[in-house]
């Protein structure tokens, strides 16, 4: 479904991301671990168009979309959140998610219907609201929420676009624990049987292990290994250069 | 050739008077995230404290060390506004850029306008040394003596402000206070000092640029300021924002162009160009010349 | 210390969730339409407000006065579709105003059309102008951006000033043929007829905002001025939607070029000069961004100032003060930039923040009293 | 105190033989042309005093005044017109921006009012329309002044350098036609008037060569404007013309000052008349614009004089009017109202801060008259 | 044991929203006491408050005092001149000087800066002293946020979620670095990390609703089941734990 072929992204001589061949099939589950700094969220700049790759391809339902601006990328279904938060602050927690369903629904340049009066985001968007468990906080405005409360809403704006291939930056860093299992169970339903492929950053390494088929370690901007939890996890390489010592 | 020598030197004559004032609009603007429409003000202030102490100030006077001392004058009169002026109107307003903006811009049209009040709306003869309105021969052009002046303090000016910025400690809290004022805080900083200082430094480049603007021109008039400032806000833009060396590079740029495009084009055309260019550049690139890039 | 009741968030009521409905929440929506009627039928009262207007309401020097305040209320309520609600700073807005005031002057007064081929024509070029200078200067951002706009506007100035083919009249201005326009709109005793024009620009601008910043696209504007990656993330081009802003705004800031150039009979150079979008900029921030009435009130406000503060400055009250004081009053423009530097410390965000602050005032003041249930 | 009127209502002035006429001033009393709107009003104050002989009333009627300060706004100037003729005023007077002048002439005509424009120096008001006269000199009559420093122009060269815009493109064509209509051959030098560094041009017409350099140049840059053409030489390789402005800005010219041959509008001590007498009595030092405001004060008071209300019959009795004003003898042409007027030629003497000037010649009102143009409203 | 720092019934409000509510603890002279609680309880907030940082639309009542000096209406810059030091929850860390500048301008006039501590812990500083701070990766920029507090002394630590978004290995070698710390300066720490902070943490004061829910030993917090449960939300076998959480349940996956 994805795939990227030799994608690389150098700033000078160092290579950020360092010629990674990446396949996500259709209904996948795919864990990036890495130490800080190995280039994942850089990875998903690339291929989500926020940053040009220097080399390599990014190919989406077999269509090279490397020199596509990110708004086309996300029409062709590329969906996702961000490791900071990045939410419209001065919009309501209802409007941030209607904003994003209606950005799914097309968008059309209407400028005299009456937005509100949409019956149909409305709806999709209290669903996504309903489904992160954030639909008390409909009215706060989105700067005002507390950091976790963010991350929520984040996935919330990524559900509300329905993307067939997700990206999602660390979703759980600076969730409570209270809430971590709820987010799992979001994010896990997200896949199920709809055929939506999932990239997930994560250094919850529980979380990980619950949800994904495959997990890719990335090292140096390079990939470590790519195979299932079990083989990852039993890696010696891999518990050198990222598990480390246990507490 | 002498047609070429004498445009390329007072072009830069031109560029080093625009370089005075953008360089410290720069750096307030860059460093201190604030667009001061009122820098204008503080070079007014220059002026005018110049040409008051060569007549008033005892001492002071239109030749030799008393010029000098009546240009002293002059630019303590601008540091101190500029210094005022961040402290009772600015500060409060840190981080609300756009209230700024309306602080600004009313301090510009109050402060001309006091001047105006004060001295009159006319042009004042700028008291100034002889040799200052003589020419030099240089290479077969007679190239104004003021222009050289200019020239003289403006790269004066640029090393020592790039100085301070890089080698004291005054310059790092600067540059990191215009990151994130709370962290440098949080640091045990009081970082309104640097901004402070920044508004002092702007104020006497832009004071000293009044006054020898003055001894340019020949003339003091309150709206001075306020017309050279496009221009300097075009080269605070054409050189990057928050850099100096940038600031310097593109004041030379527009003064050549504008003293070129005038002479062997028709006029008004020189404007257009540094308009056009300014355009140009920031279509290719929105930072500026030696702009820093943006961190993602 | 133990204690274990955790359930509530921290305490906070939603404003929307307020119970406040009292006669009066019920009446608001129909505020802007009572304010209209009246200013509708103002020009038929003979009251006299001294000391603010120079004569009643109804002599044609207030009304005049009105009616260029009302056509800078409307300007700013455009340029706020740019500023407060999309987040794009442009320091260019005065060339589209231009546009529409020379347009209109150059069409009639040059070309002898007929005033409604004129302003259509003037219309269409300047949201043409808009889209065209808009589709190059959008390619940057911020700052950048402010200085690109500032960029063609200074072009513009330089071409109104040049007057080539003695077309603009350069700095003398183009005074406004009246020959061929519809008599209604000409002579002292029709001052009322401008008044009313005035305020149906005003009328439409502040519907026109209104509408959009409520429709779908209102929506993504506003997303724009939070955070303009994200929107690309989610599918939409940010270019598109802020080009679309660009133009409207543009648009309607020619349409009131064509409405101005009629009340003040011509055009002068200094609506062209960077100053004039600064004081649209000082206007909608004098106001309050991004909200309906800020910018209306600030552009009335500015304008009014801008005009009452010469008689304010040559008054027998200044006059009569001592120099140190009479001196500076007697500029109008120190007055006026002092009024700027006050307004941002004593309203801070803009005049519309003071009607809440005025309730909280009122709210205490009054003595405590049950709730009705 | 509400009411009810008709929103046209205008009051309607006088009709009552012994009510007091209304003239409205509107003119700069702030912006950058404050020290040309002040002299204005002294002027008009003193000439006031002379035409009524002290009453300041003509028969029985007093003439009330009311300033509107335009700030040199030509947007606020109608606004203030609006509102005077709306109060009843039947003259307008002041206009000390050319811009300015532009846009009230209109309303004067659309209202039926008397309109005498001040100081703005623009041709295109002579002649804007019926009911707009002018109280001062047009640029017109500046370059024909300049042409008599060159005696016969046949075959000599001429150079204007003149800001952009308007009144340079007015003194240039000025130029052509005077100066080049008589046999000389006319380029032009232009620069921005946003220009501060003038050495290109100097430089231009240094190169050019030019037998008489004709410099119409306004506005706060002018000092630097004449040290560049100092420095570079062009004013001591030729003849050089300018018109003279206000006393305050002659130390500005410095070291050019003696150099430069002046056209002059009035300078204290270019004429004496019963007028300059009475004025200089009111003001001690007569300046530029001074006559223009005395001149219109006298032009108020023969409107009054002779038209009572009626505004048609003001402009009659104005119409073919000659006076003695504060230059000498001054007549309104019928055809398109210019004021023929005496222009004089100076020079200054003295240095650096303390210049004198004193007359070289003056020319008589019909020798710098302009060539009639047709009414246009 | 005198406490170093205490609270008292300090109460902040942010544009109306009425956030903490009257919250008093104290924080020993020794060792790490960690302030635990729900997203969005306020955690954040109370640093922020005893550092002065409160933004300008927020209302700061009651009292704080360090020692017998009174904290409240100081500017932060003096608080932590004398000898407060605050690693923010979102690093912040000069992204445009290098690595060494951001280093240098936390030297504190008159003291010696301790390179050679913070350098030991963490290496990468130094070999990265001349790239851009913010061009380094979350966890190498969290090093540095860090590393910057530790040049200097101090009679305190407020550290808030160091470990946030950091991978395992980093997370062991923070908790190290702050066990390290706390053997000589008292720190106050906000942690979702249970593992962490079961490590580190001696007192526990747990805030819910804008109050202080609970505090005592942080041990007892941890062992009590039913007590974490009902104050965070999790038990403390359960499978869903943060990040760190130790190998035992990567194996428990592993044996599914
Ligand atoms: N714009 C940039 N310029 C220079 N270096 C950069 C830039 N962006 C990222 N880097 C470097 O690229 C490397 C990868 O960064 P990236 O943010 O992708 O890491 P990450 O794997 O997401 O780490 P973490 O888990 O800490 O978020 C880091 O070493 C960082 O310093
Ligand atoms: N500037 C602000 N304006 C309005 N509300 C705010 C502001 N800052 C914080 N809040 C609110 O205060 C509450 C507490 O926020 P705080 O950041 O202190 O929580 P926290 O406990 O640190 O949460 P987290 O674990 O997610 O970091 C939140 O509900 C948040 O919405
Ligand atoms: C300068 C003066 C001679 C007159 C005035 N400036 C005008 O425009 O016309
Ligand atoms: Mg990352
Ligand atoms: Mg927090």
């Amino acid at each position: 479904m994805l795939a990227t072929r030799g994608l690389t992204w150098r700033i000078g001589e160092v290579a950020i991301v360092d010629s990674v061949y990446l396949d996500l099939a259709p209904g996948e589950f795919l864990g990036v671990i890495g130490p800080n700094g190995a280039g994942k969220t850089s990875l998903f700049n690339l291929i989500t168009g926020l940053r040009r790759a220097t080399e390599g391809r990014i190919i989406l339902d077999g269509q090279d979309i490397g020199a596509l601006p990110p708004h086309r990328r996300a029409r062709l279904g590329l969906g996702r959140t961000f490791q900071a938060s990045s939410v419209f602050g001065s919009l309501s927690v209802r409007e941030n998610v209607r904003l994003a369903v209606q950005a799914h629904r097309g968008g059309s340049m209407a400028l005299w219907r009456r937005a509100a009066a949409d019956r149909e985001v409305a709806v999709a968007a209290d669903t996504a609201l309903d489904r992160v468990g954030l639909a008390h906080r409909g009215t706060a405005l989105a700067g005002t929420l507390a950091h976790g409360e963010k991350r929520k809403l984040e996935i919330a704006l990524l559900l509300a676009g329905e993307p067939r291939v997700m990206l999602l930056d660390e979703p759980m860093a600076g969730v409570s624990a209270e809430d971590v299992p709820e987010l799992v169970a979001v994010i896990k339903s997200l896949t199920g049987d709809s055929g939506r492929a999932v990239l997930m950053v994560e250094h919850h390494m529980d979380v990980i292990l619950e949800l994904a088929d495959r997990i890719a370690v990335m090292h140096h901007g390079a990939l470590l290994a790519c195979d299932t939890p079990e083989t990852v996890m039993g890696n010696p390489t891999v518990q050198e250069a990222y598990l480390g010592e246990s507490l | 050739m002498g047609t070429v020598i004498l445009l390329a030197l007072t072009g830069l004559g031109l560029a080093a008077l625009y370089f005075l004032v953008a360089s410290g609009l720069s750096l307030v603007f860059g460093l201190a995230d604030v667009l001061n429409f009122a820098h204008g003000l503080f070079l007014g202030v220059g002026a005018y404290g110049t040409w008051w102490a060569a007549g008033n100030l005892p001492g002071a006077g239109p030749d030799g060390f008393g010029f000098v001392l009546a240009v002293a004058f002059g630019v303590a009169a601008g540091t101190l506004v500029a210094i005022l002026v961040e402290l009772v109107l600015i500060r409060p307003l840190y981080s609300r850029t756009i209230e700024q903006v309306l602080v600004t811009v009313g301090l510009s049209l109050a402060g001309v306008a006091l001047l105006q009040a004060t001295w009159g709306a006319d042009a004042r003869p700028f008291p100034r040394p002889d040799w200052t309105r003589q020419v030099t021969g240089i290479l077969g052009a007679q190239v104004p003596n003021g222009g050289l002046l200019l020239i003289i303090a403006a790269v004066l000016v640029l090393g020592a402000i790039l100085a301070f910025l890089r080698w004291t400690r005054y310059g790092l809290v600067i540059r990191a206070g215009v990151e994130n004022r709370e962290m440098v805080t949080a640091l045990g900083i009081d970082v309104r000092k640097a901004f402070t200082l920044v508004f002092a430094i702007g104020g006497a480049a832009a004071a000293l640029a009044g006054a020898l603007g003055g001894v340019y021109f020949g003339t003091v008039s309150p709206g001075q300021g306020s017309s050279l400032l496009i221009f300097a806000f075009i080269v605070v833009v054409i050189g990057g924002m928050g850099s100096v060396v940038g600031s310097a590079y593109a004041a030379v740029v527009v003064g050549l162009v504008q003293q070129f495009v005038n002479y062997y084009g028709t006029s008004g055309l020189g404007d257009i160009c540094v308009v056009g260019l300014l355009a140009v550049v920031l279509l290719l690139r929105p930072q500026g010349i030696a702009g820093k890039v943006a961190t993602a | 210390m133990t204690n274990s009741t955790l359930d509530a968030p921290p305490a906070r009521v939603p404003a929307e969730l307020t119970p406040q409905r009292g006669r009066w929440q019920r009446l608001r929506p129909f505020l802007p339409l009572v304010a209209l009627v009246v200013l509708v039928i103002l020009p038929y009262s003979t009251i006299s407000l001294p000391g603010i207007f120079e004569g009643p309401v109804n002599s044609p020097g207030t009304l005049q006065l009105l009616a260029i305040c009302l056509i800078f209320g409307g300007l700013a309520a455009g340029y706020d579709l740019l500023f407060g609600r999309t987040g794009m700073l442009s320091f260019g807005h005065a060339l589209y105003f231009a546009a529409g005031v020379y347009g209109t002057d150059v069409l009639v007064t040059r070309a002898g059309l007929p005033l409604w081929q004129a302003a259509l024509l003037t219309i269409t070029g300047g949201t043409i102008l808009a889209a065209l200078l808009g589709a190059v200067a959008l390619r940057t951002v911020g700052i950048a951006f402010a200085m690109v706009t500032l960029a063609f506007a200074q072009v513009g100035a330089i071409l109104v000033a040049r007057d080539f083919g003695g077309l603009t009249g350069g700095e003398e201005g183009l005074p406004l043929d009246v020959s061929g326009l519809p008599a209604g709109l000409v002579g002292v005793t029709n001052t009322v007829n401008l008044y009313w024009l005035a305020l149906a620009y005003l009328t439409l601008v502040v519907f026109v905002v209104h509408r959009v910043s409520g429709s779908p696209t209102g929506r993504v504007l506003a997303g724009l001025r939070d955070d303009e990656r994200r929107i690309g993330v989610l599918g939409l081009d940010p270019y598109r939607y802020k080009l679309v802003a660009f133009t409207l705004a543009g648009g309607l800031a020619s349409t009131g070029g064509v409405v101005y150039v009629l009340i003040v009979g011509g055009a002068s150079p200094h609506i062209t000069s960077s100053e004039l979008t600064l004081s649209l900029l000082v206007m909608v921030v004098l106001g309050g961004p991004g909200t309906r009435w800020g910018p209306v009130l600030g552009g009335v406000l500015y304008m009014y100032l801008d005009h009452r503060l010469t008689a304010f400055g040559t008054s027998d009250a200044v006059d009569n003060l001592p120099a140190v004081l009479s001196r500076p009053l007697s500029q109008p423009l120190f007055v006026l930039g002092t009024v700027f530097i006050l307004a941002v410390y004593f309203f801070p965000g803009g005049l519309t923040s003071l009607a809440p602050r005025l309730s909280h005032l009122t709210r205490a003041l009054r003595p405590q009293r049950t709730p009705p249930g | 105190a509400t009411a009810c009127g008709s929103p046209q209502d205008t009051a309607t002035g006088g009709g009552d033989s012994a009510a007091p006429v209304k003239v409205g001033l509107v003119y700069s009393q702030s912006g950058a042309l404050a020290s040309y709107g002040k002299q204005y009003i002294e002027g008009f104050k003193a000439g006031l005093d002379f035409a009524t002989m002290g009453t300041g009333k003509v028969g029985d009627r007093k003439i009330e005044l009311t300033e509107v300060d335009d700030a040199g706004d030509p947007a606020k100037a109608v606004s203030a017109a609006k509102d005077l003729i709306g109060k009843g005023a039947k003259i307008i007077a002041g206009s000390t921006a050319s811009g300015v002048a532009l846009q009230v002439a209109p309303i004067a005509a659309q209202n039926k009012v008397l309109f005498i424009s001040g100081p703005a120096a623009t041709d295109a008001v002579t002649g804007a329309n019926k009911y707009t006269f002018r109280s001062g000199r047009q640029s017109y009559q500046d370059v024909v002044t300049a042409k008599s420093f060159i005696g016969d122009p046949a075959g000599k060269k001429v150079v204007v350098f003149a800001q952009d815009g308007a009144f340079g493109d007015a003194n240039e064509a000025a130029v052509k036609t005077v100066i080049g209509g008589a046999g000389a051959t006319v380029s032009s030098v232009r620069a921005p008037a946003s220009a501060t560094e003038f050495t290109p041009f100097a430089s231009q017409i240094k190169v050019a060569k030019p037998d008489l350099l004709f410099v119409a140049w306004a506005g706060t840059t002018a000092p630097a404007m004449w040290q560049s053409l100092d420095q570079q030489g062009v004013l001591s390789s030729t003849t050089v013309v300018t018109g003279l402005d206000i006393r305050s800005s002659w130390p500005t010219f410095g070291a050019a000052g003696t150099k430069i041959s002046f056209l002059s509008h009035y300078f204290d001590g270019a004429s004496d008349t019963e007028a300059s007498k009475a004025l200089k009595a009111k003001v001690s030092t007569i300046d530029l614009f001074h006559p223009d405001g005395f001149a219109a004060a006298q032009m108020v008071v023969r409107a009054v004089q002779e038209g009572g209300d009626d505004v048609d019959k003001m402009v009659t009795a104005l119409e073919d009017w000659s006076f003695d004003g504060v230059k000498g003898k001054m007549t309104i042409r019928a055809a398109d109202h210019a004021l023929l007027q005496p222009m004089f030629q100076a020079k200054l003497t003295g240095s650096g801060t303390a210049f004198t000037a004193t007359a070289q010649k003056s020319l008589t009102g019909d020798e710098t008259a302009p060539p009639a143009v047709a009414m246009k409203g | 044991m005198e406490p170093i720092l205490s609270v008292e019934d300090l109460s902040v409000r942010i544009s109306g929203l009425h956030i903490l509510q009257g919250v008093s603890f104290t924080v020993a002279p020794t060792g790490v006491t960690v302030l635990l609680g729900r997203n969005g309880v306020g955690k954040t907030t109370t640093l922020r408050a005893i550092v002065g940082l409160t933004p300008p639309a927020g209302e700061v009542r009651g009292t704080i005092r360090m020692g017998a000096q009174s904290l409240l209406a100081r500017p932060t810059h003096r608080l932590v001149r004398g000898g407060l030091g605050y690693v923010p929850e979102d690093r912040c860390v000069f992204a445009g000087l290098t690595v060494a500048e951001n280093l240098r301008l936390a030297e504190r006039r008159g003291t010696s800066p301790a390179y050679d501590k913070v350098f030991a812990l963490f290496p990468e500083l130094d070999r990265r002293g001349r790239q851009r701070a913010g061009s380094l990766s979350g966890g190498q920029q969290q090093m540095l946020a860090i590393g910057r507090v530790l040049l200097n002394d101090n009679r305190l630590l407020l550290v808030d979620e160091p470990t946030k978004g950091l991978a395992p290995k980093v997370v062991t070698e923070v908790a190290e670095v702050l066990e390290r710390v706390a053997e000589s300066v008292p720190v106050l720490l906000v942690e979702q990390n249970l593992a962490v902070v079961r490590r580190l943490a001696r007192d526990a004061v747990v805030l819910a609703a804008g109050k202080v829910a609970w505090t005592g030993d942080a041990r007892e917090l941890l062992l009590e089941t039913a007590l974490t449960k009902s104050l965070l939300g999790v038990g403390t076998g359960e499978a869903h734990r943060p990040a760190g959480s130790d190998r035992a349940s990567v194996a428990g996956k592993d044996a599914h």
